[in-house]
């Protein structure tokens, strides 16, 4: 059924949603939106990983789930990710009062 | 076989869209509408509204979010665990009671530090 | 009736849509460019919204879409994890976030510059296309694959359905350890949220008021004095909010 | 234009190589979710209103139709017919978005919820692997992770819930919006745990495997572990779908009315009618995972009649619609009951409620399953007459005693916080705990 769609394709679509994720990295400014920016670029890498899992997985009788554990784990990463990184965007927040990366620009805490 | 009982949840979520949304350009259509600037204003008991709504919260929701997001990702791991329990042995036990040991200590710092308590 | 108008001419200009689509590709592959592109453009929406609740709300559209193309992948316990946690969780955190920031949720948006985009778009758009390039130029493995002795229809199909308990086994016994390490990275996330994220004031005082002796609520002395010392608090103490 | 519609359709259905059930998947869209379900939930809500004012001593509606039958259709038609209206400051599509979300979430779960059993099929046992004669359940479709679809869709919900405060620009809105969000994701974990040992019990996530393994073993109800995981599934579910004593967001006498404060006409129709459907949907979930869906009590009813053949189908299939819907509309008179008799809960109360006694409970409860498990389901894996009665009742004893214990240590847990407990309540404040606050009279519409 979902063999009709070349694998190609699904990686050609995840690299176009992580250079987007990239984009917005660099140019968003508030430190939430490249959080949001970042998790576009994890959810890119989770469609390869299955992609190449369902569709080109060289010798299928092998390991016959492992990239739908490895995409479980990196959603569990992508989680804990946010956790920490909204709580750190918090503390920045609380320290500078301001939600802009581009001051965020000393080390002294 | 999965795709064709997904297609079932598929258009069944258009369907619910439609549903919803129906009634939404039905009351368009067949209801008055006479904005005046008066009844746009916010509803505050007749009171004018005083400053901005989109105000900084509390950081209370923000722990509980977080606490729900770590457990949220612990129940996901529990599932396929459970169902797989029959054909497990007394390892998969043992890891599963590792693994919420290590979020149960989680939770319990949370609450010594007094994280759990709404102020 | 202006309105009606609208929805029917939109309907007509997405049927045309599809039947192009459909007739180009096939339809399977037709399903998968409708979906993808949609996931696409709530990527750029995701980045490029003003306001940061809206952003959030087309990574939320794209979190489904993605959810929908694992579903195209026949990893529907995936999909569904997908949503759970992604919609779930993370976007109510995120949407959360937003509104512990001030500066952030409303009409003040930030402001876009062309000075900022233009590199930016340059290296993104430089990536892609070596991205594209090494995507196109790689060995085909769904052939290879196809050549060698697919797993039978019936066999794909009990492993499907069998999914979780499948998703199961293999983790208890295979990737044991990386299962083990999540819920301790998850765990050390969780404490480490917590700790940054209390307000130092009322870590180092006793939450609020008296608590009673013997409580838990009751911080221990080092436990605070550790959290206050691994935050920024000490040294710049005008500058934290209470 | 309706041309181009079918032929895209067609070509869809083409596409598909394998016989797919579309008439009865457009039975179920047509008949099911756009008739059947919204009628009951009017019917809901008419009943709520009588059994509210039966309690209260009052008649309730009794005006449109026989006993005030109509009562639900004529608020639908008024609700058509007020003025449409957003306010001047809201965002007009997140506005528009909400209730659609709400309504969505709600109906999505109810698409795998078997309300009864079909027919009878050949199937590998979950356990052993044999091949045996299976319940099929009279269900939309039946997806083989069931339970966290229901568990992902109903999470949906609260996403509607903060878009509505949000978008509105109203801060009594959006404080009921973000009180209302924090409670359903508190209450949504022990809701999970509590169906862990469900989907542990019976091997699997499928909402009508679940239902099999229960007319073979038993209702899960029944068994010490499987009664408090119903417990804290309904208690987690009167929160879930902010019912009263968790009516916090919309609550009348603090926040006017809650997240859908700026909601008028059918816009808080749709609300309203996804607050009663998601009730009803947590009900015929509870319901499926804990009382045996279709089964009739006391009689291993569909199993022990078919003997693993088919009888007339159609008559298998009312019956067991019919006691499925007894045991909802049980479950749906447990919910008013609730309602017209306690007090809301404070918030601070409500978290700790949640966080401090539910979860570690759950999973306490988690660990209890777990041996009821080894005692009483694994050894009698594949063999066909369940467990004997001599080891059902070893099983009962033990896993009883453990639940008392776990029960008491929690609750001691709970108190130990100084927070909750009583006597530090008075010692501070000097006076009795007002932890009881008089309510109006719940009239909704």
């Amino acid at each position: 059924m979902s063999q009709d769609v070349p694998l190609n394709w699904y990686l050609i679509v995840a690299a176009c949603v992580f250079v987007i994720g990239l984009f917005g990295v660099m140019t968003r400014r508030n430190p939430i939106a490249v959080l949001m920016s970042i998790e576009l670029m994890l959810n890119a890498s989770n469609l390869n990983i299955l992609a190449f899992w369902r569709l080109g997985t060289p010798n299928p009788g092998e390991a016959p789930l492992t990239g739908v554990v490895f995409t479980a784990l990196v959603i569990a990463v992508a989680a804990a990710e946010v956790a920490v990184g909204i709580a750190l965007i918090l503390v920045c927040y609380r320290v500078w009062k301001s939600a802009d990366v581009d001051r965020y620009d000393s080390m002294l805490g | 076989m999965i795709l064709s009982r997904y297609l079932f949840i598929g258009m069944l979520l258009l369907f619910a869209i439609g549903f919803a949304v129906a009634p939404l350009v039905l009351i368009r259509i067949i209801a008055p509408r006479r904005p005046t600037p008066h009844k746009g204003q916010t509803v505050e008991c007749g009171l004018e509204t005083q400053g901005e709504t989109w105000i900084r919260f509390r950081l209370q929701y923000y722990i509980f979010a977080l606490l729900f997001v770590v457990f949220d990702v612990e129940t996901v791991f529990l599932y396929p665990w459970a169902a797989s329990y029959v054909s497990l042995g007394w390892y998969a036990f043992v890891e599963m009671m590792v693994f919420l040991a290590m979020l149960t200590v989680g939770l319990v710092y949370a609450w010594a530090i007094g994280a759990l308590k709404w102020q | 009736m202006l309105l009606l108008m609208l929805v029917s001419a939109g309907m007509l200009v997405a049927g045309l849509w599809e039947i192009l689509i459909f007739r180009e590709f096939g339809p399977m592959r037709g399903v998968f460019v409708q979906i993808a592109g949609a996931a696409v453009l709530c990527a750029v929406g995701t980045v490029l919204a003003r306001n940061l609740i809206h952003s959030a709300l087309y990574l939320v559209a794209f979190f489904f879409l993605v959810a929908c193309l694992f579903i195209m992948l026949e990893a529907e316990f995936l999909a569904v994890m997908q949503v759970l946690v992604f919609i779930g969780a993370v976007a109510i955190l995120l949407m959360f976030g937003i509104m512990l920031t001030q500066d952030v949720q409303g009409d003040q948006v930030e402001a876009h510059s062309v000075l900022r985009r233009l590199p930016a778009a340059i290296v993104a758009i430089g990536l892609f296309v070596m991205l594209a390039v090494a995507v196109q130029q790689r060995p085909d493995f769904s052939k290879a694959r196809t050549e060698r002795a697919a797993p039978s229809v019936a066999a794909r199909e009990r492993v499907l359905n069998q999914m979780p308990q499948e998703l199961g086994l293999d983790l208890m016994q295979r990737w044991c350890l990386p299962f083990e390490l999540v819920g301790l990275l998850l765990t050390a996330s969780l404490v480490g949220a917590v700790a940054l994220a209390q307000p130092v004031g009322s870590l180092s005082a006793g939450s609020d008021g008296t608590p009673s002796p013997g409580s838990l609520t009751e911080t221990p002395e080092h436990l605070s004095r550790e959290v206050a010392g691994g935050t920024h608090s000490s040294s710049r103490p005008d500058l934290v909010s209470p | 234009m309706n041309g181009l519609w079918v032929s895209i359709v067609a070509m869809k259905m083409a596409a598909l190589s394998e016989p797919v059930p579309w008439v009865a998947w457009f039975l179920w869209l047509f008949v099911g979710f756009a008739g059947l379900f919204p009628l009951l939930v009017a019917y809901i809500v008419w009943g709520e209103r009588k059994v509210a004012a039966r309690f209260q001593d009052r008649i309730g509606p009794n005006r449109v139709g026989p006993f005030g039958l109509l009562q639900s259709i004529a608020d639908l038609v008024k609700l058509l017919f007020k003025e449409d209206f957003t306010p001047a400051r809201a965002d007009f599509l997140i506005h528009a978005l909400a209730p659609v979300l709400m309504l969505i979430s709600a109906m999505l779960s109810l698409a795998v919820i078997p309300f009864g059993f079909g027919s009878v099929s050949m199937r590998n046992d979950p356990v052993t692997g044999v091949l045996r004669p299976t319940l099929t359940g009279f269900s939309a479709v039946d997806l083989p992770s069931g339970v966290p679809y229901l568990i992902a869709v109903s999470s949906i919900a609260s996403l509607g819930l903060f878009l509505a405060g949000w978008s509105s620009r109203n801060k009594y809105a959006l404080l009921g919006s973000m009180r209302s969000v924090a409670q359903m994701v508190s209450y949504e974990i022990p809701q999970v745990l509590a169906t862990v040992p469900i989907v542990l019990w019976s091997g699997t996530l499928s909402l009508t495997g679940i239902l099999d393994r229960q007319v073979e073993t038993g209702w899960y109800v029944l068994t010490p572990p499987g009664f408090m995981a119903f417990v804290i599934f309904m208690i987690s579910s009167f929160a879930e779908v902010n019912r009263a004593p968790f009516d916090l967001p919309e609550a009348e006498s603090e926040l006017i009315a809650g997240f859908h404060l700026e909601y008028s006409s059918m816009r808080f129709g749709l609300f309203f009618l996804a607050e009663y459907m998601s009730m009803f949907a947590v009900c015929c979930i509870c319901t499926t995972l804990f009382l045996g869906g279709g089964a009739i009590p006391f009689l291993a009813f569909p199993r022990g009649l078919l003997g693993g053949y088919v009888v007339v189908d159609l008559f298998l299939n009312l019956i067991t619609i019919l006691v499925f819907s007894l045991k909802v509309g049980l479950l749906i008179f447990l919910f008013f009951w609730v309602r017209a008799t306690l007090p809301r809960m404070r918030v601070d109360r409500l978290m700790a409620f949640a966080w401090k006694l539910l979860i570690p409970l759950c999973l306490v409860n988690l660990l209890i399953a777990a041996i009821w498990f080894e005692i009483v389901i694994r050894p009698v894996a594949g063999r066909p007459d369940g467990p004997g009665f001599l080891q059902w009742w070893i099983g009962f004893g033990v896993t009883a005693l453990l639940e008392v214990l776990a029960f008491f240590g929690a609750v001691w847990l709970y108190r130990q916080d100084s927070e909750h407990s009583l006597k530090t309540w008075r010692s501070s404040t000097g006076s009795k705990p007002s932890i009881i606050a008089w309510r109006s009279v719940p009239t909704k519409v």
